[in-house]
């Protein structure tokens, strides 16, 4: 599937993606580029935050500002961005690994603050960068390099845990329907809250789930409720079917709303007092 | 001195209630006669009950330390007098609660034993008024205005209501009235002097101030003490200057807000002690790679690991300095005083926001908590930098586009903020000028000669701006002992070389502020000026003496100690004794 | 020299596959025709994709490096040639794809141009061959018995099938042939020696059977390059050694596993490198003070951050000796060859059992993933020490309970084990005698003495077990110019020293495996027994020249590079000749 | 409520806790005491690892083996404790901002290994050795000395948590309740698997919550059925009441058993094979 020229100008820089041929990360960034274009996002307006891994190396691939972060550690760093520029489009794009192995704790945190940001789970069941290991979505069927006899932990399932932790915008989706997954994530960027796309983005390298999860994956009822809690919990950890489209949507203050409601209070408690005058309420 | 210069200290088990508050009452009421105070505290391990301490230096003239011996000892209970009795000048004043006896009172000294609590029960039926009750008495034995005491009351409990402060006024005169009844033996006095214009602040209050007074738009921390203090001050006052204040689910989390905050445009800062300061690890050598400002306070407590998490220590300077793998730039700053507080932390901000990396500022429990009286902070003198924001227009005729990473002379490459045109990717891999990945040999020593080339910058900062001293040499070009001394351990040093030099000692002191980058000819120069040189520090392993070898490759004679307790005046007078001594001995 | 003794290095693209193996089925080859060999190995940083090489050294006694200069040299594709040329020796011999014709190639060199693909691809209909014929070629040209190869291939693919071994056969003798029509040039030429018992093995391997040799029992890691492949032996071989290996988390998760399992009687190990041991900092902290024995493998990559992470660097000696925050005692050792990889490993464990402390190795990713011929390990040999336990019995007479922190003369403490009559509490407070929380002064500095005091065991350690060398002096008491080294950079000081001697130069090498605790005495004395003092090392902030400055307070030339990849031996005998040449200048 | 002194000269360490009169772990401390006793506990087969906090100076309190660990890092050392020695009976005490502050991740992947220990969650609903600061379980109508305009992040339920990340033992006590409490720890203990305890503790010194839990305590109903995850997440994150008692209990391998099968998996495959086999097979 292809994007217009148009959006490619705009949105993909010079810079060579290092990935595999067929990786299914190529197809989020082609649907990434289609939803900024849909969207008619300004490239500089937009600050695309990574982990380590493959799917690291997503923002550096893109016009918009990028940050190259730590392995896991997306999250902090994308609420101090919020934090200093609440107008900026902020998307974080993580790995399974960089999610919710390394990066879980904080992942809950984000989604419990509600932030006002999308997160693109490039999801891959593997450790692809490092060459191949278990990860936390590693399948029950997968041996890897580091579980040669098999896995003794479970799968954890993350579109359950978002919608848990307080997230308001949580759809899970397929590398392979970019233009299922571009709307999805257009959806998202204009969701007012915390928004999780699960994107199952296959590691044609390590482990290519193509086929498996072609076979797999399901799209939602045409009458399913959105809005529901428990129901959205039971279809997310659905492990006959993966259910792709929008699991769950609600509408909560944001992070952003709160701490403006927070200024505003502070203004009221302290009117218009100044560093001097503190500094003078200091005096002996 | 008898007359307006001596230390008071207050111990009690926390249970009672009031021991820190009439440790606090007693240090603004000598301020507002005029006087300078310095003070000192240590607290219980336990949230309720255990031993607490405050102590309070009064002089005429600002002081340095908080002072070796107690001259008026006042002790809540009998384990209070167990404790504190060591450091009890024999010829001061003992004020007790007349419940216990205490044993072994040099017979040189003077008691006063004061029925506190039984007052404060039964005759005022207000069991907390009991450190009004002992304000009182002090009032009566030592000639401190009752109206001093009575203002701050009103002050302090006005909001609470009338009653309130009443109550507090009726402990107040009846702990006056009670101790009117000794026959004063003793020679302390305190005597008015006309006010100057002081403030009274503590360490980490001068911090907060510093850092909003130098731009700070958001705070991120995580609690641990001896730093929660900052971060509740952030949380509630960030947001009325226009910042945002966060506490996070950790410290990596901290460090990570900051370094987001900082990439889009915010001076932004954190606040730990050492076991935060090590989860900061990786971020540290990130915020390095991708030239991010930012300001790390790192308030030190005894460790290593949980240590003794409200007791002092020097310890975490490797950790500041070396922290971190690979090869991590970084400016690493050392405060002495109250005052020191804030002017470092406005210029840790400015070095930040200069060089483009992040600047520790090493404070630790002692200072941290300590209230002095400084000179008024003057806001308009300040100096406040702010980086090189990338513009198009001025930053232009640059064909290939924007270069995050330029190798410019200085190694400063302007920075791009979101939202305006010059989009680039903050990159924690080796990189080019443009910020991609790029692993030629050639590259990698490129960029981080680039890095550290900002070093140079930072070494020269107080040359541009005078208001910053990144080393102070206090005594003769040469002397017999050079001492070479940071952050709190510099006020003992102080004190003590007045007194070696009162007993005929040749002495310098090298006092330096600006730990990391060092400024090596300096040290080098005070090193070989001297014929020994004394290096005192609160850790077990001599760390800065260390980084000293290793940045001169000359050696000082390192003096450590660990003992959560800031070195006395006397200990480190001893020490320079001993090697004046022996550079007597060896001529 | 032509006869056994040069250098091969073969590149290419790694999406056409096989340019590693093909060069370990050389070194393999070689190996088995008597001769020594030692590998070299750079990836690309994609994952499929780019341009890769092995470089196999070849002699007739054991080599210290994989040599400066390429011999013969085998390119996949012209990006190869591009990028090797530079270290292509004029008169060697380049073997290259005819799909390509290089450019630039030096006249005086000898060429063949072969059809590799093109054979794989029409010829043979397998474009996986390529690589083996390739090594037919090779054969063919230079001597090497092709049953070797053919022995080979069948041990690799047997158990894949005949069918796959004939392929790979086939695809073996068509290279030998289309080579044979060549007329040979060139000088170079393997001559079969007679085989002495050898082992292959990479450093990694090394510290995995090192581990499993010392007794460890349980293993927690998380991937990280270059120490995944740590990871994934441990995961398949640990249980059947009976031992748990984990793979969790993060890293700070497999630092407090290992604590865990340490302090309920497993030996146990993590191995990371430079993100991951900065993530570990707060625990290494936390283990020195609950006296905790671990080991910690750090296989050092470029950095800082994320860095270069398949490159070479030695700068995480900063964060492994100074790493953590307060006083934290610790022993850090480095290897420098596949053999010292190894045996390190168990001088680890057997240290940190000991002495019970954080012990550190510090490896690096061209020392990780080289392979050498090495001696056979006797494992019989072998010392391995087990941590002192609480016996009850035997500790006994102690009628106020076990006290897991006694302070004996050594400053160790027998360790009661989970399961056991003797339960503690492993306390990362500061604590007494018992484990029990305490913050006296005197306590705190007792403790602290305690923990220090084991450092003295681990320095003394190596004459108690022979087999552990913490320093080696090579070459005379004194001399012109000393070279103090360490880690995978000592392979290169050897070898240009004695270049250096050839050419009339007195030198001195001081080896030193144990960076910390230091060997004071004789790394002071090394350096005064010296006219100029040399230290080489992979990072830029010269941190062993910074660490040996600091222990002794002498001076050293810091001779410092970044650029990834190790040492040339001709840069070390640059730098010498400089040194020595300053040296009789100021004669 | 007191336990028989018997009891309490076993496993009462001769260490005077450091707590608040009234704090509501004093309740715990006792009710975990008649655990040890009513299962004939030996001392020095349990293993009590606690984090940082108010919570974390409990297993000095006692005569088992403790460890005193860091804030927030209880799992990874009972972790590595039961793969050294899984004959052991290891008990976890975390406070709230210990598990699920800055633990919050090692706590989803100890649950999802299913270890079998018991996890003693203190939920004061604050940060009590900090002196008084929010934590994730502070609840919407409490202002703390870090939050003086109130939250800004949402309230996280952790038993919810638990059994979405594979925990098979989940249940809610009151401090308060201790002979109740002591037989839902010694359940938890004799559970083969991942048992979590949320207690409701109060601090008295920073915000004492004994009235209003006293007044929003429910037991769970006598037909509830214990098995039924969805349920189990309903009780558990309904906030006008909260549900004392098992919420969810279910059978899966422990991570000690798969640990065990993957041994034989490998002896299997290496035979008896020695070190100095496999060094020989790396001879030239
Ligand atoms: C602290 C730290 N630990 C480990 C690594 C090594 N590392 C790099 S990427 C990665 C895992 C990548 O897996 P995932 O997040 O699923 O991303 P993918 O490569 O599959 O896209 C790891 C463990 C690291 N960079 N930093
Ligand atoms: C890495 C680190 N950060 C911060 C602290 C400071 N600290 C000690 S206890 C604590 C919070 C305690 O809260 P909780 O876990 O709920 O336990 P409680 O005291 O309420 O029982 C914090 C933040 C620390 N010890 N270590
Ligand atoms: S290794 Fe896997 S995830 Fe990484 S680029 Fe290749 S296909 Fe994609
Ligand atoms: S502060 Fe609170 S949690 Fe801590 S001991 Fe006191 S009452 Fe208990
Ligand atoms: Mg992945
Ligand atoms: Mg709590």
């Amino acid at each position: 599937m292809a994007v217009g020229t148009e959006v490619r100008e705009r949105y993909k820089s010079d810079l060579k993606p290092i990935w595999c041929p067929g990786c299914g990360d190529y197809g989020v960034l082609t649907a990434t580029f289609m939803a900024f274009g849909n969207l008619g996002l300004k490239p500089e307006e937009v600050v695309i935050i990574s982990g380590i891994g493959c799917s690291g190396r997503f923002p550096a691939f893109t016009t918009a500002y990028g940050f190259h972060s730590l392995h896991g550690r997306t999250m902090p760093v994308a609420l101090g961005v919020k934090a200093a520029n609440p107008n900026l489009t902020v998307i974080a794009v993580g790995g399974d690994g960089d999610t919710l192995a390394i990066g879980g704790n904080h992942f809950m945190h984000a989604c419990r603050r509600n932030i006002n940001l999308t997160y693109l789970l490039l999801d891959n069941n593997l450790y692809a960068l490092t060459k191949g290991q278990a990860s936390p979505t590693t399948l029950p069927s997968q041996t890897t390099d580091s579980t040669p006899y098999g896995s003794y932990e479970n799968y954890v399932e993350p579109c359950a845990l978002a919608i848990l932790y307080g997230a308001t915008f949580v759809a899970r989706e397929f590398s392979a329907r970019a233009r299922k997954l571009a709307d999805v994530i257009a959806q998202a960027i204009q969701h007012p809250g915390f928004s999780l796309v699960h994107i199952l983005s296959p590691c044609v390298t390590f482990f290519d789930t193509y086929d498996f999860y072609k076979q797999q994956v399901k799209e939602l009822p045409q009458d399913y409720d959105q809005t529901d809690m428990h129901l959205a919990l039971k279809y997310a950890t659905d492990m006959e079917h993966r259910w792709l489209g929008i699991l769950y949507r609600t509408y909560k203050p944001t992070f952003e709303e709160r701490v403006q409601s927070i200024k505003e209070k502070a203004m009221q408690r302290y009117q218009n007092v100044t560093l001097k005058d503190l500094l003078n309420r200091r005096r002996v | 001195m008898p007359v307006n210069e001596f230390v008071i200290r207050v111990g009690g088990d926390t249970l009672e209630g009031g021991i820190i508050r009439t440790g606090e009452f007693l240090a603004h009421a000598l301020a507002r006669c005029g006087l300078e105070v310095f003070t000192f505290r240590t607290y219980p391990a336990e949230i309720k009950g255990g031993q607490a301490m405050i102590q309070v230096r009064t002089a005429e003239q600002p002081t340095y330390t908080h002072g070796d011996e107690v001259d008026i000892l006042i002790c809540f209970d009998e384990e209070a007098w167990e404790i504190h009795k060591q450091d009890f000048n024999p010829y001061g004043v003992l004020i007790y609660d007349s419940k216990f006896e205490p044993k072994n009172v040099p017979g040189t000294s003077i008691t006063y034993g004061l029925p506190f609590s039984e007052i404060a029960k039964t005759r005022l039926r207000n069991p907390l008024g009991k450190n009004m009750v002992i304000l009182g008495a002090f009032s009566a034995l030592f000639g401190l205005p009752k109206e001093t005491f009575e203002q701050l009351i009103r002050e302090y409990w006005g909001r609470r209501g009338e009653k309130v402060v009443n109550a507090n006024i009726a402990a107040l005169n009846e702990g006056f009235d009670e101790a009117r009844k000794f026959e004063k033996h003793d020679p302390y006095r305190i005597e008015v002097r006309p006010m100057s214009d002081r403030m009274i602040l503590s360490g980490n209050e001068a911090i907060c101030y510093g850092a909003i007074a130098a731009g700070c738009k958001v705070f991120a921390g995580y609690p641990i003490t001896p730093a929660s203090d900052i971060l509740e001050w952030m949380m509630e006052h960030l947001p009325h200057f226009g910042g945002t204040p966060l506490q996070v689910e950790d410290e990596i989390a901290a460090i990570g807000a900051v370094l987001g905050a900082s990439f889009a445009g915010a001076k932004a800062m954190t606040a730990t002690s050492g076991p935060g300061l090590s989860l900061m690890t990786e971020f540290l050598s990130h915020a390095a790679m991708a030239e991010i400002p930012c300001v790390i306070a790192d308030i030190q407590r005894a460790g290593p690991s949980t240590g003794m998490p409200t007791k002092s220590e020097q310890s975490d300077l490797y950790q500041a300095v070396f922290g971190g793998h690979g090869d991590v730039p970084r400016v690493v700053l050392a405060p002495s005083t109250v005052q020191g507080c804030f002017y470092v932390t406005v210029h840790a901000f400015n070095l930040a926001e200069l060089c483009q990396l992040p600047v520790i500022i090493l404070s630790d429990q002692s200072l941290a908590h300590r209230t002095e009286t400084i000179a008024p902070i003057d806001l308009d003198k300040l100096i406040v930098i702010d980086r090189e924001v990338y513009d198009s227009f001025i930053h232009s005729g640059d064909d290939k586009g924007y270069r995050r990473y330029r190798l410019d002379e200085t190694g400063i490459s302007p920075m791009s903020l979101p939202g305006q045109v010059g989009s680039y990717t903050a990159e924690g891999l080796e990189h080019d000028e443009f910020g991609h990945p790029n692993w030629d040999p050639e590259n990698h020593m490129t960029m981080t000669e680039k890095r550290f080339r900002k070093l140079e910058l930072a070494l020269r900062y107080g040359e541009y701006y005078p208001g910053f001293e990144g080393f102070r040499w206090y005594g003769p070009r040469q002397a017999d002992v050079g001492v070479i001394t940071w952050g709190s351990t510099a006020g003992a040093v102080r004190e003590a070389s007045k007194l070696a030099e009162l007993e005929g000692i040749s002495v310098a002191i090298l006092h330096v502020s600006m730990l990391y980058p060092l400024h090596k000819e300096i040290v080098r120069r005070f090193i070989i000026s001297m014929k020994r040189v004394l290096l005192p520090e609160l850790n077990y392993t001599g760390q800065f003496a260390h980084l000293v070898r290793g940045e001169t490759g000359l050696d000082v004679v390192s003096y450590a100690k660990v003992t959560g307790v800031p070195f006395k005046v006397r200990e480190i007078l001893e020490a320079i004794r001993e090697l004046a001594h022996e550079v007597i001995y060896v001529r």
